[in-house]
């Protein structure tokens, strides 16, 4: 991106989850500086508050999951989404439905078993709202839907019995299912096969800079393949998913040592999209979805939420 | 039922706050005790009453405290010590409430009868002026039928005036019912208008220094002033010192 | 204002001693001023030039629209909450966690910071932990109480309950070492029972301190609300106000934090009413 | 005990008076009790007792592993924080917010309270401000404040700010009202200014509710370091104990309690040790 | 420097406070004002220092302060007011600081050491005894110059004894200083060994009843029991009705 002046700067959301590698990796391996820009990370505890961030300006690009905040913030004229990350992919692990032990004693094996049951979330209007929600519906069953606002809190309910399940990305449902508190019954992929879980976004004045969003989604695009390649294809072979472990264990687990924090870092492994591709299908569905729920406005427009214009799009 | 103090010493940790008294309180009579702030005028009258245990010696009781006495060794504070959530009547009540009695409420109002304070029997104490709240307290006193009432500084929160009311008020009692009484006062004129026995005890640590005793009926008793001067001359040093001592370092 | 206005008469005051000081002249005045007075209008006015302010800032586009929300919207909040009773099914799940958990921490406060006032040992075993247990952030400790109280009404309750304890425990205390000594000796010299003592004078004595401590104590539980929701609670002003910041929707957060802060106000108006009546004994 | 000890002393002499009452005999004594007396050591083995138990109990299995951390566990995640230096990269960047955060909302109180307590239309105008604002539960204005101060330090020092704010204004000018009126009347009857009375009298006489209300006020700003730092805090104790959360870390968060709750009580005994300084000509 | 009160009418809200109070205060004399509690003597008092307007009537400063006077009406209060947080030499100091002075430090010395506390100047208030603060405000009051100085029930917070030195102070005081003083009191006995005029106020609305003239030297003075019983005659009653009045519905 010639356009872009050297050492322009840009602030990018993360949080410390193995899927947001492409960023760690385009800012390792100098992909931000070679497109000119000079990229520090503001890492976040949860996705809610990143988009937030967005909107005042405080952070440039993030990548999270949609959730009814980040649509009445696009509805407010604030944030786009411009791309997108992390997918449900027939095939290959994704995340997964848990049950409590209790639940699964009393014959809670599979999801289709959870009518009249308890589903843990964090908030209403949350990908665990949406993914429960579709679940359900495409099991004909009913669940009540139980806010608990924090992943902590959420874990420490199910595994005491006080949700029946929720769903979470492998490489937390997989520790947490370890034990024998909390068992795992399903796969989202199974109810959405095509499900678009994060998505790129930034605000609508950086959007509107043609030349600095395509220059950082370049970037991150690179990295994106460098994981793909690395963890998924295991082009490099071992050797390549330790030096691909050691440059993300830098961001993510870096309280454990690296022989503890590795299998941590494989474990959740996830495709993320090549080329930042979006699912357009998906995020209507999302949207549509939020909409009929009452959660955000019924007036707000796919284009009012993404900006198709910088990646490759499926489904629209 | 009489007193007697018997080689009463007490000291709080290192300081000796009394030495060495011995005295004789005679049933019927009001012994005053005076001396410079700060001598354990205070200290020496709650021992008397059993509310602090003396260092060494002792304060005796010799003989049967009167028939129905509900509380031999009463006290009537300098600050009244009136329960401000409670009424007159109540206050009163108070003092009788831990005991079986036939009749609570026809003592009490025969008590503020006595002390002429049955039209404020419903007031609280906020609403009273300081003459009528230790007021109050002299009837609070009187109906548990003491044998000896303990006095310290009793009209010393009050204004002139009102001291001047009350002190008539006291005599008035005495007259009538002859209670015993030891009587804590700074105030000379207090003293030899009230005391039948004037104890003038030394500064810190307190001793005895004289005892006056004085023969004039209560009543018709005047200022006294070869008395009091008398007191005056035995204090007057003592009183300048201790007021000009530092209360610590 | 009295003050400003009390300077300029002393100001003028000196001006006329120094000059007139010749003839007879009436003494200066120099008081005035200092004095607890307020006007009740002030307040609505400061209020309404806020909100006024934002609805006019906001409709002209000087203030963004994610800064603040519209009053006028906010208000099409609560007449929507009003006409679809939503209000209710907000309200009231909030008012029993608040009168449940409150009243459970008040009282176990008042119980122990009682017990605390009267025995030495008490005081020294347990001081030490109310202390220690002051400046902890009950937030921190949400994912604790899902495993010790459950997600349903216990922990709520429990939450509510342990925010309004210490600093009740804290002012019980405080109230009982503050109840006048003579009038506990004058119980004594009069030979009243330990028990009669306390209850006839300790506590009754204690009562303005604890009812203060009260205010405190009430006002934690309200701001806890919002806590104690956070763990599964669909129904409930905190609910609603987490809902509305997860979605980002300012008007009804704005709702929902006027309605706590109306709840807030309330309380310390009827704690404010008790201690006129029971207190009545106060000068 | 010293009361139940009073009590049978009491009892005692009850029966010796009704006993003896023929023979001379010392008078009974009944005083005694309802002193305010502590004894350090009780602290100590309360804590060591609970600490005690709880490590007992996990190990035999009588407590769930779930319900408490291992305290000896904890001691390690203390001991493992001193050694990487991990224990000063957390408390350092809590500590400035603490401080500038505290310091902001101490001032500004201070300053505020002062001028409601001194003016009148200024109380009238924003007493109901503040009391409308007291019980607004500050987490629920997290959404707002990344807007307004953005996800930097600024939104940290501006929540804990807050949370210092209302109850050092609420403090001030009770404090203020308290003035010994006859003070500030001598002050006027020896002609001084309003400002040498606002300096020499109101401030200095205030200063004992001032100190107080920091006492509740600091507390509250400790309480908010862990709301605070969910706003995009990567270090800070807050975030660790939100971390140590989010991994159900039970060790690691009664950890980052237990600092917190250390640096409550430091601060407490930081601003009685001033109390002891500063008004030394206190009774 | 005379005063002179014309016509003086007070009010609080409905109740009428003091009621056409005439009077003068002559250079060099001490005036002492009795009355019942409650009476107004308080208020009046305020009002001749200019810290309260008064309802109709005014007070009315006749001649020059005299020259140096930097604050011609001083008060010594009842409770002393001292700033307890400053010392006794900053307690007389705080009110010669709002005014140039070339030697601040000398007067503050010189005041203290007239009332004989040079000893005392680095002391706080809480460690000095009743009368030791009534001292300190009397030489803060004195360091100012005064023209008049106008006590409310300056010895009433003490103890007897203590009021009786300080007596003394005052009268010695007076003999060498020759100041002009309004005196308020309850205390008849301080009235007649301190005033050369003392005014009897009647009860609520206060209103002149009498002004007793007190010719005999202040030093050497008795107790005047004559002219003491002569004012409480006059007072007597209604000290009475005073006393037995509800503060309060
Ligand atoms: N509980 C206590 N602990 C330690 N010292 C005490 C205690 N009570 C009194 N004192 C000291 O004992 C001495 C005598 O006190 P006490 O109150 O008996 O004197 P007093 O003669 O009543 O004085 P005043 O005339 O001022 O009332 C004083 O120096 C006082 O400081
Ligand atoms: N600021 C005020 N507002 C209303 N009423 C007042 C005020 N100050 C005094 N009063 C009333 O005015 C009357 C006279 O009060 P003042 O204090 O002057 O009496 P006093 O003669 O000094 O009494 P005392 O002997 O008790 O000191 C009293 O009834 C009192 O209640
Ligand atoms: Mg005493
Ligand atoms: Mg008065």
């Amino acid at each position: 991106a010639p356009a872009l002046a050297q050492g322009t700067k840009l602030k990018v959301g993360a949080l410390r989850f193995t899927s947001h590698s492409p960023s760690f990796i385009a800012l390792e391996r100098g992909y931000f500086a070679e497109a000119g820009l000079d990229v520090e990370l503001e890492f976040f505890q949860a996705a809610q508050p990143m988009a937030v961030a967005i909107a005042s300006g405080d952070v440039d690009y993030a990548m999270t999951a949609i959730s009814g905040g980040l649509v009445n913030l696009a509805d407010k004229g604030a944030i786009k989404v411009i791309g997108g990350a992390l997918s449900e992919e027939p095939g290959i692990d994704g995340q997964k439905i848990l049950a409590s032990d209790a639940a699964f004693q009393e014959g809670v094996t599979a999801p289709g078993a959870l009518d009249g049951r308890r589903f843990g979330m964090t908030t209403a209007g949350s990908s665990f709202h949406y993914m429960g929600s579709k679940m359900a519906k495409a099991e004909g069953i009913d669940m009540t839907f139980v806010p608990l606002q924090k992943v902590p809190a959420i874990i420490g309910a199910l595994k005491t019995g006080q949700i029946d399940a929720w769903s979470i990305v492998p490489h937390i449902a997989k520790p947490v299912a370890s034990g024998p508190e909390v068992h795992m019954i399903g796969s989202v992929v199974d109810y959405l096969p095509d499900y678009q879980v994060t998505t790129i976004f930034t605000s609508t004045e950086n959007a509107g800079d043609r030349a600095l969003t395509e220059g950082y989604l370049g970037a991150v695009t690179r990295g994106i393949s460098d994981y793909n390649s690395a963890m998924i294809d295991r082009a490099g072979g071992e050797a390549g998913v330790d030096a691909m472990v050691d440059l993300i264990h830098k961001y993510v687990y870096t309280d454990r040592e690296r022989e503890r924090a590795a299998p941590s870092i494989i474990n959740g492994t996830m495709r993320i999209n090549e080329g930042a591709t979006l699912n357009v299908a998906s995020v209507r569905d999302q949207l549509e979805w939020f909409q009929s729920e009452g959660l955000v406005d019924a007036g707000i427009s796919l284009d009012q939420l993404i900006d198709g214009s910088f990646v490759e799009t499926v489904g629209s | 039922m009489d007193l007697r103090i018997e080689g009463l010493t007490h000291r709080y940790g290192e300081t000796e706050v009394l030495s060495g008294i011995d005295l004789d309180i005679p049933s019927g009579r009001i012994v005053c005790i005076v001396g410079p702030s700060g001598c354990g005028k205070s200290t020496l009258l709650r021992m008397i009453g059993g509310l602090e245990r003396p260092s060494a010696g002792a304060v005796v009781q010799v003989g049967p405290p009167p028939e129905g006495s509900l509380n031999p060794l009463t006290y009537v504070f300098q600050d009244f010590a009136l329960l401000p959530w409670r009424s007159v009547a109540g206050n009163v009540s108070l003092a009788l409430e831990d005991h079986r009695l036939v009749d609570r409420a026809g003592r009490i109002a025969d008590v503020l009868a006595r002390t002429r304070l049955s039209d404020f029997a419903h007031a609280l104490p906020r609403q009273l002026s300081g003459g009528m709240k230790q007021r109050v307290a002299i009837a609070r006193a009187l109906a548990v039928d003491p044998a000896v009432m303990l006095m310290d500084e009793p009209l010393s929160a009050l204004d002139a005036q009102t001291r001047e009311l009350l002190m008539d008020d006291l005599v008035g009692l005495w007259e009538r019912e002859r209670f015993t009484a030891v009587y804590v006062t700074h105030n000379l004129a207090e003293a030899v208008r009230l005391g039948h026995r004037v104890v003038v005890l030394s500064r810190r640590p307190g001793r005895i220094r004289e005892i006056v005793e004085i023969d004039a009926e209560l009543s018709g008793r005047g200022a006294m002033e070869d008395v009091q001067a008398h007191l005056w001359g035995l204090m007057r040093d003592e009183a300048r010192a201790a007021d000009a001592e530092l209360v610590d370092g | 204002m009295g003050e400003t206005g009390a300077r300029t008469v002393q100001a003028a005051a000196r001006v006329a001693a120094s000059a007139g000081a010749e003839s007879p002249h009436p003494v200066p005045f120099r008081g005035g001023g200092f004095r607890i007075t307020g006007n009740r209008w002030a307040g609505f006015v400061v209020f309404a030039l806020l909100i006024g302010g934002i609805e006019i800032g906001i409709r002209q586009g000087w203030i963004g629209r994610l800064t603040f929300p519209l009053p006028s919207e906010v208000l099409d909040v609560f007449r929507q909450l009003w006409v679809t009773g939503a209000l209710w099914d907000h309200l009231l799940p909030s008012l029993s966690r608040f009168a449940v958990g409150g009243a459970l921490g008040a009282l176990a406060g008042i119980g122990i910071g009682t017990l605390i006032g009267l025995f030495g040992l008490v005081r020294a075993g347990l001081v030490p932990v109310v202390s220690a247990l002051f400046p902890v952030p009950k937030i921190a400790l949400l994912p604790l109480f899902v495993i010790w109280f459950g997600i349903g009404e216990g922990s709520k309750y429990a939450l509510i309950a342990l925010g309004t304890f210490t600093p009740m425990v804290v002012a019980t205390y405080g109230a009982v070492d503050n109840v006048d000594r003579t009038l506990i000796r004058m119980g004594q010299s009069f030979g009243l029972s330990w028990w009669s003592i306390v209850r006839k004078i300790v506590l009754p004595g204690a009562m303005p301190g604890i009812l203060s401590g009260l205010r405190i104590g009430l006002a934690i539980a309200i701001i806890l609300l919002v806590a104690a929701e956070m763990l599964g609670a669909t129904y409930g002003i905190g609910a609603y106000i987490l809902e509305a910041g997860s979605l980002y929707d300012l008007e009804r957060l704005f709702a929902g934090v006027v309605i706590l802060s109306v709840l807030g106000v309330l309380t310390s108006s009827v704690i404010g009413w008790i201690e006129r009546r029971v207190l009545r004994w106060r000068t």
